[in-house]
């Protein structure tokens, strides 16, 4: 029963990465390593079931935790990028 | 009763898990970002949901299934957070959400300021028919 | 995970290489819960997923993540040298006991028995990993921590406080009316996780004795909130909340009570980390050592990764703030009303 | 885990060769970084391999549980991995500097300022 779902989660984690290699846009990354991160968060909750092993929901919760950081460094990173190129059009704008 | 209960939960984690591709399915396949936020909040909620629900019908009342319920409300409050700021940093930084065809946009715009006009699909034959799926992929792809 | 590695050599956007190695990382922490590391599963969750990420993205935004197309020249060698290094491997590995073949040395060696059949008996925890790590192998994570304080001295040595001077503190966040503003929801629902993360990093550090956690994995994600802290508010919001010049000591506050318990077991009349003298019944003493090496270890960690954090995003922030003044003198009505 | 038999180690000598691969290759300082990030976990995944016993259980030790897996690699590769962030951490600062001092993170344009001094 939980080698089921976690076949089904392992599955649908390969699908996510497959968008998170094609990914056209930064934001498509981001997402999919967002989605990624919850089916990991599951996997591992359902793995921890699976070796009669509860504790591992922590580990779970770390993920939730951490994965949620990460989008927030990504997007401030994808903001501070998006400001720098909006000033060097300018500059560029500024020059010619 | 805990036959019974054995069988819900495994009936939940089994669609959790089936959620869990149809989510990632969606982000694969559909077009344009926006839409494929949309799919993966189908993992975020329904996936997340049904899976940790199973797994806590298997332990009942006990500190893993409180924890298991703090999983799910960090993920549910997460997950949206970070994905309206993801929705928000795509807006602002020029993605826009993917229109099947963006005469069809102008043709509601025209539609708003100078009163009804023809139906779109007859306007734009071939390119959008609501109810087939088909051309819609065709246009994705 | 194979796929993931190999895109990472081929794509040129190192945006989307960084991204990919935070999959990565993922992918590897799952790995190490399927193969029973419960405790290195939630260190990598924590470092890989989160602090790595984000010291790699803050270095990208400060130096541009664009990479030009090289001759491949030099490609092919190193092709060539990791191909025929990876053969000789493979062959190596051949005559390696199978994953899982509970006769390798690595676990019929003596010493695996006595820590597996011995430690929980002998100190009274459950996890066998936190003695290990704290009693047995003391001096080796002693040394750990040791470079982990060398590492987070050199940082600040490298790329601290020296660019604080030059008029930076003008402008309160990196990007002003860009970022801290617009993302209002993010930043209300994040300031209530962030007492949670904490709170949950405490949780971590005391009961790394029954489950998985410990100083090290607590320190992270302590760490990873003030982190989550400062990425909402901005750098100078955070360092008002935890001032650098606290975080440089408790750098050294944690390795030193590392090493005064060691003193300590000294005066007790034991040897140097022999915490069975710390207390009369030897049981409760190897506790209570552990538990205090613990919460040195966290202290260290936590304040070297924040303090490392605060000097990547405080060093971008000069970058920015310098192309700004570059381009206009930055006016203090640029400051957001916050 | 039987059916693992040899395999863990094949992907730990493939990932620790694209990471090797990745540092010999780029000429970019940051993505040498990332290859060293690479070859790194490739080497926890193969200690960690190690430590694995089949059947085993996570070392906490839980009434009923006879076989654990080894906790020793467990525990060296704790410590490697927050060591190992913080010497990547040492990495990227140096990286940091190097950008402002030369203004690139390339190898090459840096050799070429080099000689130009």
């Amino acid at each position: 029963m939980y080698a089921t779902a976690a076949l089904l989660l392992l599955v649908a984690m390969a699908i996510t990465l497959i968008r998170a290699l094609k990914g056209p846009s930064v934001f498509d990354r981001i997402l999919a390593v967002n989605t990624f991160g919850t089916a990991t968060v599951l996997m591992i909750s359902v793995v921890g079931f699976m070796d009669h092993r509860p504790d591992l929901v922590d580990i779970a919760l770390i993920y939730a935790l951490i994965s949620f950081t990460s989008t927030i460094a990504a997007l401030r990173f994808v903001e501070i990028d998006h400001a720098r190129r909006a000033q060097e059009a300018a500059e560029a704008q500024g020059d010619s | 009763m805990s036959q019974f209960l054995d069988g819900l939960s495994w009936v939940l984690l089994v669609a959790g898990g089936l959620f869990a591709i149809v989510a990632a399915v969606g982000v694969l396949r559909f077009p344009g970002f926006f839409s494929r936020m949309h799919a993966s909040t189908l993992m975020d909620t329904m996936a997340a949901g049904l899976v940790l629900g199973g797994l806590g019908l298997q332990v009942g009342f006990t500190v893993v299934a409180f924890k298991l319920a703090l999983v799910f409300f960090l993920l549910s409050v997460t997950t949206t957070s970070a994905a309206h700021a993801l929705a928000k940093s795509a807006l602002a930084d020029g993605v826009f959400p993917h229109m099947v065809d963006p005469e069809i946009v102008k043709a509601g715009l025209s539609e708003a300021v100078h009163g009804p006009l023809r139906h779109p699909s007859e306007h734009h034959q071939g390119d959008y028919h609501p109810t087939d799926g088909k051309s819609k992929r065709e246009v994705a792809s | 995970m194979l796929a993931i590695a190999i895109a990472t050599c081929a794509t040129r956007n190192l945006f989307s290489a960084a991204m990919l190695f935070g999959i990565f990382s993922l992918i590897s922490a799952s790995l190490f819960v399927v193969l029973d590391a419960a405790d290195v599963a939630m260190t990598e969750a924590a470092v890989g997923a989160g602090v790595s990420t984000i010291l790699m993205l803050s270095t990208l935004a400060a130096t541009g993540y664009r990479i030009q197309r090289r001759p491949a020249g030099r490609q092919v060698l190193a092709i060539g040298v990791s191909v025929v290094l990876g053969a000789a491997l493979i062959y190596g590995t051949l005559d390696m006991p199978k994953v899982g073949d509970p006769i390798s040395p690595v676990q019929t060696n003596p010493i695996a028995k006595r820590y597996i059949q011995v430690s929980p008996t002998e100190t009274g925890i459950p996890n066998m990993v936190t003695p290990l790590l704290a009693s047995y192998r003391g001096f080796d994570t002693f040394g750990e921590t040791a470079v982990v304080f060398t590492a987070g001295i050199g940082v600040l040595a490298l790329i601290g406080r020296r660019r604080r001077r030059n008029g930076a503190l003008l402008v309160p966040n990196e990007v002003p009316e860009n970022s801290a503003q617009r993302h209002r929801v993010l930043r209300v629902s994040g300031k209530q996780l962030i007492p949670f993360i904490l709170l949950y990093a405490c949780y971590v550090q005391a009961h790394g004795d029954y489950g998985p956690g410990g100083g090290f994995q607590a320190g992270v994600i302590f760490a990873s909130g003030l982190m989550l802290y400062m990425l909402l508010l901005g750098i100078d919001e955070a360092e008002r909340i935890i001032s650098p010049k606290v975080l440089e000591k408790l750098i050294a506050v944690g390795l030193l009570i590392y090493g005064g318990i060691g003193l300590l077991d000294i005066l007790q009349g034991g040897s140097f980390l022999d915490y069975r003298t710390l207390s009369h019944n030897p049981q409760h003493g190897l506790h209570y050592g552990i538990l205090g090496i613990e919460l040195g270890v966290g202290i260290t960690v936590t304040a070297v990764i924040t303090s490392i954090v605060f000097c990547f995003a405080g060093h971008l922030r000069s970058h920015i703030v310098e192309r700004t003044s570059q381009a206009e003198i930055p006016s203090p009505k640029e400051t957001p009303a916050s | 885990m039987e059916f693992l038999g040899l395999f863990n180690y094949w992907v730990f000598v493939v990932l620790m060769m694209s990471g090797f691969y990745l540092f010999l290759a780029s000429r970019n300082l940051i993505k040498k970084v990332i290859g060293l990030n690479l070859f790194q976990t490739s080497v926890f995944i193969f200690y960690i391999s190690t430590g694995k016993v089949s059947g085993g259980a996570v070392p906490i030790e839980t009434p009923g549980i006879l076989i654990y897996s080894n906790p020793l690699p467990h525990v060296l590769i704790l410590t490697a991995i927050v060591v190992g962030v913080a010497s990547t951490a040492i990495g990227l600062a140096l990286i940091l500097r190097i950008k402002d001092d030369y203004g690139t993170v390339e190898e090459d344009e840096i050799d070429a300022q080099d000689v130009l001094s």
